[in-house]
């Protein structure tokens, strides 16, 4: 049943590149297109050799197309031996096999004690223990010959090249970031209460006009002239704005950030920023 | 706006940008503008614009995320002197998980391993999302929820397609119920393709698209339709 | 080579290239050829090639180096949105600072690093001051004499604010937690302020976002036109 071919004999004219336009492995430099004929192979290229399969399903392929077999009756007594020994080979150099490969050299093993059991003429379709082999293989194949076919498309930078026209005029002006008020009260409120767990002087809860209108009277003195304490009222602001201006000034003062004169009594009283 | 000033201003656009910019990526040129251009009027102006290139060095092509202007092919072989730059190699590896990702998407590392034979190393899924050709499209509902790739825009893009359909079909999965019994006489061509192996997962378990977009997942769609064309899924 | 094959690989090669061409250049990309094109039918080419795009919306123009396509200046203004960078997100720390400036002002530095509990780097005073939000109003009367801080009108008119004092209150800042909506209601703009940000923020990156479908890419350019009718920004 088995017909199997001495590692060490030359094969046949081997099936010349069915299976890929690729280099099949590239050996300083020098590209080579086809696996050696026989078994033997030189050490140095061994590993190069291993690397050049893509798996044990890559491997089992090439071992099927170099005989010119077919993958739907792959005489698996033959293959199964011819693929034990090149993992025999690899085992003998020592090279590090991915066990993958020895997962496949058991279920090869597996495949052919069930061929050699007999069975029922009637069942013979379905219970072919190659069917998922050959099934895995298919399907590896042509998604190998698809990666062929992608390797073959045109592309980018090699087939197609997209154009690029200079643009002298570009500005490089970027958008200032956005932001929400909601973002920033979130922030705030976080402060707030970061500042509460670790800081006994709370932030006193004075009112934002008294704060404001300090900035506003800040804005109004300068350092070099006085201005005219009434210049920091509005009367038309009513009661509440000359107060919320007074407790302004009063705190400027307190915090030294503005100074006051009066040169006599009841004369006008002028303001000036803290030098 | 006049018909001519909208056609220049794209053609600059096209030209000048990078990358393919679609009906929607013009809309924004004009996103000061006190109205916007129909998208009918620009999908007029860039119509317009391909058959003033036809004849020429360059042509407006539609690819997969929008229009590009590119060198003709006639005319690629001169081009291609100006760059010394060569287009980077891809491993087998890579090409061979990158095919599958395309025809079967979504898909599962572990999904692919298993076609393949062998482990994926972590390189080549990164270097395929760091190329932006792939991308996580959501989780398979398994244990464990391991991530669903996808193919991108820029896939396809980068290798001049308009949508996943337009790559190269799938080579048929022979059938074995037309096994010749004998062993020894299985030399010759078989017959046509009745029923097929399912093939794994393709008709696939549940998962959760959370990113995919809905065109996406039609172009998908359309790239599986036509590979159960070919192939006939029983199962 | 004919006439029109000669200026078809000239426009193909002048378009693809990223920088200008010279008459010896462009005879490089012949190198191959039975034989060289002659440098006046080169030119010869160019200055056909020149016509051709007159009126158009790219100009081959001649620099020191080379010759060139460009963009015509007269469409500077919107080829410029095709290269619109998303805008950055200010950082926490800035917001906080600018927070604390608002309530506390006139404040100084040193103060708010208080409140903080962190130092406050110097660039993002230099920011809020380049963006006219703060400004220094005077200088406090101790060593060293410190700066104080304190929001200008552009930040009020950025959030839509008459006055300091429309800004919630500390009371009310307290319970910001909870993020009671009511708190917004008499501040009518903050709100579509609010809107705005994130509008502006989804709208920033979108020639980027090829996968982004196209739908959402409209979507979001009219709520970038939305925003911009309802918030003036001052920056």
């Amino acid at each position: 049943m088995t017909s199997n071919i001495e590692p060490t004999h030359p094969e046949e004219q081997p099936h010349s590149r069915e299976q890929s336009e690729m280099p099949f492995a590239i050996v300083q430099g020098a590209p080579y297109m086809e696996l050696p004929r026989d078994l033997y192979i030189p050490p140095q290229a061994l590993e190069v050799f291993l690397e050049a399969f893509e798996g044990p399903l890559d491997l089992l392929l090439y071992l099927i197309k170099k005989q010119n077999l077919d993958i739907l009756d792959i005489p698996i007594a033959r293959i199964t031996e011819q693929y034990i020994s090149y993992i025999d080979l690899m085992e003998d150099m020592q090279l590090e096999l991915a066990g993958e490969y020895l997962v496949m050299a058991a279920v090869l093993a597996e495949i052919k004690s069930r061929m050699l059991l007999p069975r029922p003429q009637a069942e013979e379709d379905e219970d072919d223990p190659r069917a998922e082999l050959v099934r895995r293989l298919q399907e590896y194949e042509r998604y190998k010959q698809a990666a062929e076919d992608i390797e073959a498309l045109p592309r980018v930078g090699r087939d197609v090249f997209a154009t690029l026209v200079e643009f002298p005029d570009r500005n490089k002006h970027v958008e200032p970031p956005e932001v929400s008020l909601e973002a920033l009260l979130q922030v705030f409120a976080e402060v707030l209460q970061r500042a509460d767990m670790y800081s006994h002087h709370m932030i006193q809860r004075e009112p934002l006009s008294v704060r404001e209108r300090m900035t506003i009277v800040l804005e109004r003195v300068n350092a070099d002239d006085f201005t005219n304490f009434r210049e920091l009222f509005t009367v038309s602001e009513g009661r509440g704005g000359v107060i919320v201006a007074l407790l302004a000034i009063l705190e400027l003062l307190k915090e030294h950030l503005i100074e006051m004169v009066q040169n006599e009594i009841n004369g006008p009283i002028y303001v000036k920023a803290a030098a | 706006m006049t018909e001519t000033e909208l056609k220049n201003i794209l053609e600059a656009a096209l030209l000048a940008s990078d990358k393919p910019m679609s009906v929607s990526n013009a809309l924004t040129l004009f996103k000061d503008e006190p109205e916007l251009p129909e998208r009918e009027a620009i999908r007029a102006a860039l119509q317009s614009l391909q058959q003033d290139y036809e004849g020429r060095g360059v042509e407006l092509v539609e690819v997969a995320s929008g229009y590009r202007f590119q060198v003709r092919s006639d005319y690629s072989r001169w081009i291609n002197r100006l760059f010394d730059e060569r287009p980077p190699r891809y491993s087998r590896a890579l090409l061979e998980t990158l095919a599958i990702i395309a025809y079967r998407q979504p898909i599962t590392r572990a999904e692919i391993e298993e076609i393949r034979g062998v482990s994926i190393s972590g390189s080549i899924i990164k270097t395929l999302q760091e190329r932006e050709w792939i991308r996580v499209v959501g989780h398979r509902d398994v244990p464990g929820k391991p991530e669903l790739l996808a193919t991108t825009r820029e896939f396809l893009d980068y290798f001049n397609l308009k949508k996943l359909s337009e790559l190269p079909s799938l080579a048929e999965i022979k059938d074995f119920d037309q096994l010749n019994p004998d062993l020894f006489e299985g030399l010759e061509p078989p017959a046509q393709a009745g029923q097929a192996y399912e093939a794994g997962a393709e008709a696939g378990g549940e998962y959760e698209a959370t990113e995919q977009d809905a065109e996406d997942q039609e172009e998908s769609i359309e790239a599986r339709e036509e590979s159960e064309n070919v192939v006939p899924i029983t199962g």
